[in-house]
């Protein structure tokens, strides 16, 4: 086992991987930029050793830095967490070439996972089902509609080289193609200065499941479940749980065996997690594969007994996985919520501030990895996540009623937070009895009931109101409704848009 | 209105030891009272609360129990605000004393017209997507005149009254600060 | 399901029992004595009410204003928590009296299981396995000396009336026994008044074992494993672990057999503990019932899945179990510290004064019962448990690598505590390897290793002292090393070993 | 002895800007030395430590790294002492000047004879559960002259030196508090 590791993270993941080291009696590097001293994760490390930059984000991105580091002070591996250099495929190269052992797989499974297309030829190649399409320039539209026919209507238009939704256009029958067409090529063509336009199936509000899975470097391969993540806000996860409401036993062991076909074509080692989109048919298509431990990985933690980070470090330090696939029973359910400063009645626009006090749940079932503390204060130079709440119960509802219970416990004042956004959609009979989809929010959740619970009880509150007026306070208080952004906020708010 | 002025006052002498309020919030206003010998009764309508501390952590966090019920909440308060951070939601209050409120009202009657506010200003941070209108222009109120981007969020600021658009200050692609004026009608 | 309980507990407890019944969307009323006002407990609840009593202990245990906040408060039901009125069958009955359910047995089965003798004789009659003894008067040493062989030596001789050790005597071989026998009578008659001496079997540092059951009221009894007690400083537990690692399948389910056979044959409901001493033979024998919630409960919760204190409300609110015995998977491993502000190098005396700085441990497989934060002062009035930190594990090795890892995250200053105690037990190889009894920290624990352990960084410890002498402080802090106890407290420590 | 002291003086006057101290625990003795001018840096022995703040909280809690190595702590000091509590163990440290240390031996030296402490204290509060020895009696050190007992823990108190017992203040079977005198020897 590595004596000493770097964990090339912040915040709640870069806590999390040092505990799973500290478990197997390994010391632990945290790297921080000045901006975060004072935040948790710099003293839960054994070390820590500041990272010069001109951004705090750079400090975490500079991997010659973050290599020095670790070859001065003697670790012998470098866990990245998920985001930053994780998914990195030059970092895990340069690791590999300065004689440290990158905690995840090797740089040719990240390479070939990182590029859209090659994923979906290798995919095709080792049978794993990726949704229907047609990826080579069309001249003739009848030949098109055809194809279109076969893959069956609706399909979905992008741009080949596209992204970020431009040049993106749903066709619904075969008369409006040529049309929709014409006016995809166009906006490609202005977007990215090529007008190849792919097709392929439309998959309408379908849910989001996803296959854990781990190798070691002895050829073993294990399953750990899927997780559903369908609750998006902004095509961003907010709510995950395992194991999904919708799949069976039979349909779980197909994907398994499917996820564990993807990882093995390519090679991969250590967790690993495979997208799928699953459509109404319970029909499942892959979308793609991270190359990392994943934010939501609690979940599946929860229901295997499995600990991931800790398997992490034992695959990287060379030993077997430490349980084969019969010894992996599913056993209960598992939610997790992602807390964030925003105001779900303001189209979930971040709030900012100082947390005045924060009291974070506990209890049974109830697990919160997080990285903040009272008076740690949240800024925009980071992802915007808090924490991550995540409740386990014998069955779905009993976890719930704990999400329910955990998120009513979870003390945090300073800003507006999706707490009380998060409790709705728990105490919501649609979600609870897993009628939801990556819809949910946008298409079925109601903000002017959200809106009536937040003044429910204004009598109350008016009474505290006149009370408070009233209070002879030693200290004046400011007013800090909606904190205003200096210009030094400013700019960090234009680099995160970035 | 001087009428209604003096019989407040007279109101006023009758109850010397209870002060009243007006309660506004963007859902409702609300009229509550307190008894300035015991602070910690509030009287909402006809419901009386009796408020009592538990805990205070810093300046600004408090436990309190209304009627024995639990809350916890951070709050500030201005000259005539309060601000209240309780159960994940953020509440801004405005709180006035009655006699506060009918003088206003006199102060208002006693000018001409009411003037109305003819400055358009940016409501947060973020960037300027589009100008739908221009210097001269006349305009009706609810007209979509500019349209904010933050995080990934548009939204379109309405003229206020039918007017005409006197300047505009705001530049398509350029961010603003908060309360930034973007568009001056007359 | 009820709209209101009463919490008649402080403390983790009462945070545990607020928890369950928000789960099941159950308004709670807290109670408390003024010097608890500020305590995390009070605010946790829907409602908080004071009692005034002459001593902080005395609120908790006046039933009658109990049972009169509960029934003008509107409470159904009243949960007792452990220790208090929880077993107390005056106060299961003077609830049921007034019309509010007692949440735990009714009040006849408390009264049966809380005679030693009374409880013997049932658990005799319903075939329960107790330990092997004589219990009339013997006059003829002769045939004592035969019953004593029958026995099998060495037997313990103890005083019909007595209790606390006096009175008790163990006698190895029969040569012994009359001497023996003599002694023991001049000690009864003197410390209680009357010479009747018992004997039973002497089982030498025996394994504490005890068997979680609960029972509804419509006849269901499910078993939920055994909980290992057996390290404990002052009689006192300390660490507990489930499952045992000296039981197997087989003596598993004839322990679950006799558990449910001795509630049985006391019309038990709700849950339950049967304790156990387990010989070196793997024979077992009754020891005595708990009829309440035990502190360790937690352990089963996190092997079985199941939440106890939850299936407690809704078992008295006249629902049946929400499982069956065969839903019940057993997996993983757990254990639990109690945390105490106490001086192992120092025969654990305990150290009180004022939480300077509280963080928690949390994360993947740990779970902190607890019910202090910064500022709480650790007084004498009442248990000196702080908290409870409990892990769980896929085996017990992933268990105790979380709870050494959880020890060494539970950032508490301001006074000495076990910590660093409990992390050498969960080091050391014997405890480790199973190898341990009630005799473990009397007789195998190695205090001078500790010793050592405290000062292994004396360099460090030395550079920091230099420092801090030399740091120019704002304000003066005054030493206050051992704090030294005033007559008040004085007072309350004569009271506590009353 | 005022060789020794002088040599020292002469010292302190070639390394001006480094004051050494003997830091002393139930442990052990050790000397430390610190650069007046940077104040981070201390030497234990050979060793030197880089000590740095990572954030303080209240009063007395602070968070440190030594060497990059993280110590969260809670302290408090007077004149020659330092109480640390760190890692579940509370650390009583005296630490004195290397001078004050010289000095402290001339003095002693300077008195006639060296004072043994002849009166034993109660280390706790407790019960003064049974008393060995009686007035006038011849005692060795290391006799166990009187048990103490609190929270159920017994502790016999030892003769600190050979001597005669000159009074007993305590009586069997009575709450003392801690440091109260329980035996004068002489």
């Amino acid at each position: 086992m590595f004596k000493k590791i770097l964990v090339a993270n912040r915040g709640e993941i870069a806590i999390r991987v040092i505990n799973a080291a500290r478990e197997l009696s390994v010391e632990t590097i945290a790297i921080y930029h000045k901006v975060d001293k004072e935040m948790p994760f710099v003293r839960y490390a054994t070390y820590a050793i500041e990272i010069e930059a001109e951004t705090p984000k750079a400090a975490y991105l500079d991997m010659h830095k973050i290599i020095n580091v670790a070859k001065e002070n003697g670790a012998e591996a470098i866990h990245p967490g998920y985001g930053f250099l994780s998914e990195n495929a030059g970092f895990s190269k340069l690791c590999q070439d300065s004689g440290i052992k990158f905690i995840g797989p090797y740089s040719h499974s990240i390479e070939s996972m990182g590029s859209k297309t090659g994923a979906r030829e290798i995919m095709i190649k080792a049978g794993v089902p990726i949704v229907p399409g047609h990826n080579s320039k069309v001249t003739d539209f009848a030949e098109a509609i055809k194809i279109a026919e076969g893959i069956g209507f609706p399909v979905l238009l992008k741009a080949a080289a596209g992204g970020g939704g431009k040049g993106m256009r749903v066709v619904e029958k075969a008369e409006e193609f040529q049309e929709n067409y014409e006016a995809a090529q166009r906006e490609a063509i202005k977007a990215f200065g090529d007008d190849l336009v792919y097709m392929e199936k439309y998959i309408l509000n379908p849910k989001h499941i996803e296959a854990q899975i781990i190798a070691d470097e002895h050829g073993n391969y294990v399953f750990l479940g899927e997780r559903d993540c369908s609750i998006q806000r902004r095509h961003q996860k907010v709510i995950e749980e395992a194991p999904s409401t919708v799949l069976d036993e039979d349909l779980r062991a197909r994907m398994g065996k499917v996820a564990i076909d993807a990882a093995k074509a390519c090679n991969y080692v250590n967790a690993g997690t495979i997208e799928f989109l699953l459509d109404i048919n319970k029909n499942f298509y892959f979308l793609e594969m991270n190359t990392r431990l994943q934010v939501e990985h609690p979940v599946s933690e929860l229901i295997t007994g499995i600990d991931l980070a800790k398997e992490q470090i034992r695959v990287a330090a060379g030993y077997p996985l430490s349980f084969k696939q019969e010894d992996i029973v599913l056993r209960g359910h598992s939610f997790e919520c992602r807390i964030y400063a925003e105001d779900p009645l303001n189209n979930f626009m971040p709030d900012i501030g100082k947390i005045a006090y924060l009291k974070e749940p506990f209890g049974n079932g109830v697990r919160v990895d997080t990285g903040i503390e009272n008076n740690t204060e949240i800024s925009l130079h980071f992802d915007p996540m808090l924490s991550k709440l995540i409740t386990y119960g014998k069955d779905r509802d009993d976890a719930a009623e704990k999400m329910i219970t955990a998120l009513k416990n979870y003390q945090l004042l300073g800003f507006s937070n999706i707490i009380p956004f998060l409790i709705d959609v728990f105490e919501d009979d649609r979600f609870r009895n897993g009628y939801f989809d990556t819809g949910y929010i946008p298409n079925h959740y109601d903000f002017e009931a959200l809106k009536a619970k937040k003044y429910e009880n204004e009598d109350e509150l008016a009474a505290l109101v006149t009370y408070l007026f009233n209070r002879p306070d030693e200290e004046i208080i400011k007013t800090d409704v909606t904190p205003s952004l200096n210009s030094w906020k400013m700019n960090n708010l234009n680099m995160r848009k970035e | 209105m001087m009428t209604n002025n003096k019989s407040n006052t007279m109101n006023q002498n009758l109850n010397t030891l209870i002060e009243k309020y007006l309660i506004n919030s963007e859902n409702s206003t609300l009229s509550a009272s307190i008894d300035k010998f015991n602070k910690n009764v509030v009287k909402v309508g006809e419901k009386e609360f009796l408020i009592e501390e538990i805990k205070k952590v810093g300046s600004d966090v408090l436990f309190v129990k209304i009627n024995n019920k639990n809350y916890s909440l951070k709050y500030s308060k201005s000259t005539n605000e309060v601000v209240l951070n309780t159960g994940g939601f953020t509440y801004k209050y405005s709180i006035k004393t009655e006699s506060q409120v009918a003088l206003e009202k006199i102060i208002q009657k006693s000018g001409s017209k009411k003037v109305k506010n003819p400055i358009i200003k940016s409501p947060m941070p973020g960037l300027v997507v589009k100008i739908n209108t221009e210097v001269g222009a006349a305009v009706k109120k609810g007209d979509k005149l500019i349209v904010i981007e933050a995080m990934k969020m548009e939204n379109a600021l309405a003229s206020p009254f039918d007017g005409v658009v006197k300047s505009i200050t705001a530049v398509e692609g350029t961010a603003v600060e908060k309360d930034a004026v973007l568009i001056t009608l007359e």
